[in-house]
């Protein structure tokens, strides 16, 4: 059977487009995109093309798009980049709790090497309060990297007004675009940031390639030393059939917008709606109206995620709990502990994140297995209250006492 | 991630519930992964009879805890408190390090189950 | 016309097995390696394997392999890595000056961070002499990064004498060996290295991918900071198409190694022959012997390299003129000045570098069209001699004064 | 990284060689990529009657020296100090960046050129 895949804030299928446009690449047109002969030029050229795409993907130009292997690496060149850089100048940086790990642990890595980092809180719906960022900016704040849209829960957050304090301040602004780009419009222009990172392999392209947006004369250094590729800001020989896939993706991407932003949003309300009202003991994590179309972030009590996840892996049903890379674990996402969700209730949470390729049937199917699920799960549970699958019996029950 | 033994016991997890008596109750919660574990006994001339257990957790711990009462059912309570967490991981087939520890749980509550069955005893 | 590809050191046309490895992964098997639901577990298994048979190439334990975007990320990762973890207990870092760019310029960042860096200069064949190498070795010498094999000049560096002597003095030993691997045998134990960059599109796999050896119990940090994948050490989404087609790319490689070695030096050992007897005033660079089997670079005097090339390039020949990434620019190769070369006559050099598809015909075509283009651009060089196409007439000639 | 303009007088290049009587003959090299131009001129009555030219360096080189004969060749001494490097470049349809200080040898050369044949003049 088929997977039911609702998990595209992970990966995403590369569109058949995406792969006919890179086969070349991989074979006839292998070369060098820094070589003078022909068959260099010609990669050269695809290269440049695809850089274009990508740039008017989030309305930059195109010599402000850095390729780079992926989204993390782009936030470790963002971060340190410009620690390299303006780091003598000022000591203090601004961040949020809800950022990826590719953001955390380079700022810890800082904290290490004697900067300040301030971390904001989001406030309970996942929302980050734009008087908190005021609050927090010293006379030494050099940099704030807030991400535009948080990866677990969806939200969006108030970049433009962010970016308006970060202009008047002077301080470098850097978003972490990852989950917005591709899902919602994205203007660099009207976002106010200097820098913004993006990844290939969440909207529909190649896995191992993403970029760096640098707007002109923002002070950065470059992260990785070699050769005058991306003239030198990222050295290394040319990934072409993964530029060249994420050029067509980031077409595709501004193309698609949207229709698509319309008929997954549709399909992610019944989605929410029907679980809300079929599971008892279940919310919904994230604001409801400030999230990007494809995100229903849930956390049913008395059961664990990663114990869902296999359950409906059984059924053919791919979701996630927590983010991506730390699925195999099983704390809790550290994205709703900064919310204020009690551990809990964190404990037992479950993101789907639908794409291009779900159907309606998708979403049916789903609310048909899922409250079988966790109604198994929670049957197993020792911390379940009597008549909590009653539905109407909503008052709280004895939870574990010994945490 | 997970062998096949470990998906059985998950997907198919032995004596889950309470039993009948609940001659002895341990609960125990893991501070580090927030799983919960219960462990009801019906004990018979210090011999397990019965064994039931209700588990709030990763499908390590759930697979831990079926595995453990299929282990001790039967045995003597002396025999059943020899029963280690590694013997619990090497009957599972190993579990992927990460896991290791929510496959302590089982264990402990069997113990505390063991503990409380034995505290009634004494004030009888 | 088919090009008639001779820059296999710049990069190479990923074999048709490799392509085919690579393109479920591109398009059905998208999982995300590091999702625990099937299709995630599927990405998990194909890449260990890929892993397995890089490891198997170089005689390491897959455990000691974490993927990078490539060789220059590999290289920054081993240099700044150890100098995070151990940069505290010494200073000194000693390197030649016959490195790649992605070794050379990491050390002079690290130069101004108040690092000594020692480059040792190879001798005039291009070979490192063991003696510099304890002669620079100081009481707080931490790190040697010394490449295996030389991308321009194609020499085989003394790795393994150089090895006795940094394991003897406990010092962390690095070996880029991007131009080795697949060239002739390699293994890790017997070098004695504790760390090696490897880059897959240099064997015959895709660009974008390579990786780093680290021995166990290697002190070094990551580099890279975010999720937990590669066991924390290099984190981001893997690249699984990349991995999974370097995988096989390195299986390839040790598969065919001793034909593709002996195939190999015969057609290069004509073309060395063959130029070096039709065309005057030019030499081999580089040490005859010890050389990797797919290596040709040569000077011509009172010629151009970039000139040479456009040539070559007209006539459906690629090759290249110092090292792939600065080939734009007509700077002589900083290696063959290290050797002690003279400018003049580095200024006029050409590397060609053979691979699988190239046939005793190739050879014969570059053997006929190159001494007819060497001696057009003669004929418009102002600083040729009289004569100097006489073949006999090997006196020195007037050159060029005003440098 | 070329336009066709230039690739077709690096394949092509116009007037090189040595002039006949070489009236003024300039060299220069440059120190920053190590080429190196030579201009020979035939003059007669101020204007420039032949020019030929050699060249040791890149396609930018040797196609703005061609280029450059073309455009003062026919001209008088005092229209020809007037070419700069920039008429060259936008005669050439541009050069990448990193090339362009490759066409101010051509012209340096035939200021050189022009500065012999004046000096000699001067002397007679
Ligand atoms: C918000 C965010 N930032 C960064 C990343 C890292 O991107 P990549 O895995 O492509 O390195 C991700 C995805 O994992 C993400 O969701
Ligand atoms: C010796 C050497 N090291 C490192 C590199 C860099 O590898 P990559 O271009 O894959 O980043 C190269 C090739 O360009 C090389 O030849």
């Amino acid at each position: 059977m088929k997977t039911i895949y609702l998990d595209h804030s992970a990966t995403t299928p590369a569109l058949p487009e995406v792969v006919q446009t890179m086969i070349p690449y991989l074979r006839e047109q292998y070369g060098n995109a820094s070589s003078i002969y022909r068959i260099g030029r010609e990669s050269r050229k695809s290269v440049e093309e695809a850089r274009r795409q990508v740039a008017n993907l989030i309305g930059a130009e195109p010599e402000e798009i850095f390729f780079t292997s992926g989204g993390t690496e782009a936030d470790n060149m963002a971060i340190f980049g410009v620690v390299a850089a303006c780091g003598e100048k000022g000591k203090h940086i601004i961040t949020t709790r809800m950022e990826h790990h590719a953001i955390l642990h380079p700022c810890e890595q800082l904290e290490k090497r004697g900067y300040d980092v301030t971390y904001l809180n989001p406030d309970p719906k996942g929302l980050l309060r734009v008087e908190d960022i005021k609050k927090a900016i010293r006379a030494d704040t050099f940099l704030i990297s807030i991400m535009h849209v948080n990866n677990e829960v969806g939200t969006i957050q108030p970049i433009e007004e962010i970016g308006l304090i970060a202009r008047e301040k002077g301080i470098i602004f850097h978003t972490d675009a990852v989950q917005s780009v591709g899902k919602i419009p994205v203007d660099v222009k009207k976002l106010g940031v200097d820098l913004m990172s993006l990844s290939a392999h969440k909207i529909y392209g190649p896995k191992g390639i993403g970029a760096l947006f640098i707007r002109r004369n923002t002070t950065i250094d470059p992260f990785i030393f070699g050769g005058g590729q991306e003239r030198k800001r990222r050295p290394g020989t040319e990934n072409v059939p993964g530029i060249v896939g994420f050029g067509k993706a980031a077409e595709i991407a501004q193309r698609d917008l949207p229709a698509d932003m319309e008929r997954i949003t549709y399909l992610r309300d019944k989605l929410i709606d029907g679980i809300l009202s079929s599971i008892p003991y279940t919310q919904l994590n994230g604001d409801r109206q400030k999230r990007i179309p494809n995100n229903a972030n849930f956390s049913f009590r008395f059961v664990e995620g990663e114990s869902l996840l296999l359950m409906l892996d059984m059924k053919n049903i791919a979701a996630s709990s927590g983010s991506a890379c730390t699925s195999g674990s099983t704390d809790p996402s550290h994205v709703l502990l900064a919310m204020g969700i009690p551990f809990e209730i964190a404990f037992g949470s479950l993101r789907f994140t639908l794409g291009k390729e779900n159907t309606e049937e998708d979403i049916d199917y789903v609310l048909k297995v899922l409250p079988l699920i966790v109604e198994r799960l929670r049957a197993m549970s020792p911390t379940t209250i009597q008549g909590q699958n009653g539905g109407d019996n909503k008052k709280e029950g004895t939870l574990c006492t010994t945490r | 991630m997970y062998n096949e033994i470990i998906m059985d016991h998950f997907q198919n997890p032995r004596n889950v519930g309470e039993s009948s008596r609940k001659d002895g109750v341990g609960q125990v919660g893991s501070p580090v992964c927030g799983d919960t574990t219960m462990i009801y006994l019906d004990i018979e001339e210090s011999r397990i009879q019965d064994i039931k257990f209700k588990t709030l957790g990763c499908a390590a711990a759930i697979a831990s805890s079926s595995m453990l009462t299929e282990m001790v059912k039967g045995k003597t309570l002396e025999e059943a408190k020899r029963v280690s967490t590694q013997d619990i991981v090497s009957a599972l087939g190993g579990l992927p390090e990460a896991k290791v520890h929510c496959s302590v749980l089982a264990g402990d509550a069997l113990k505390a189950a063991i503990e409380d069955y034995e505290k009634k005893q004494n004030k009888e």
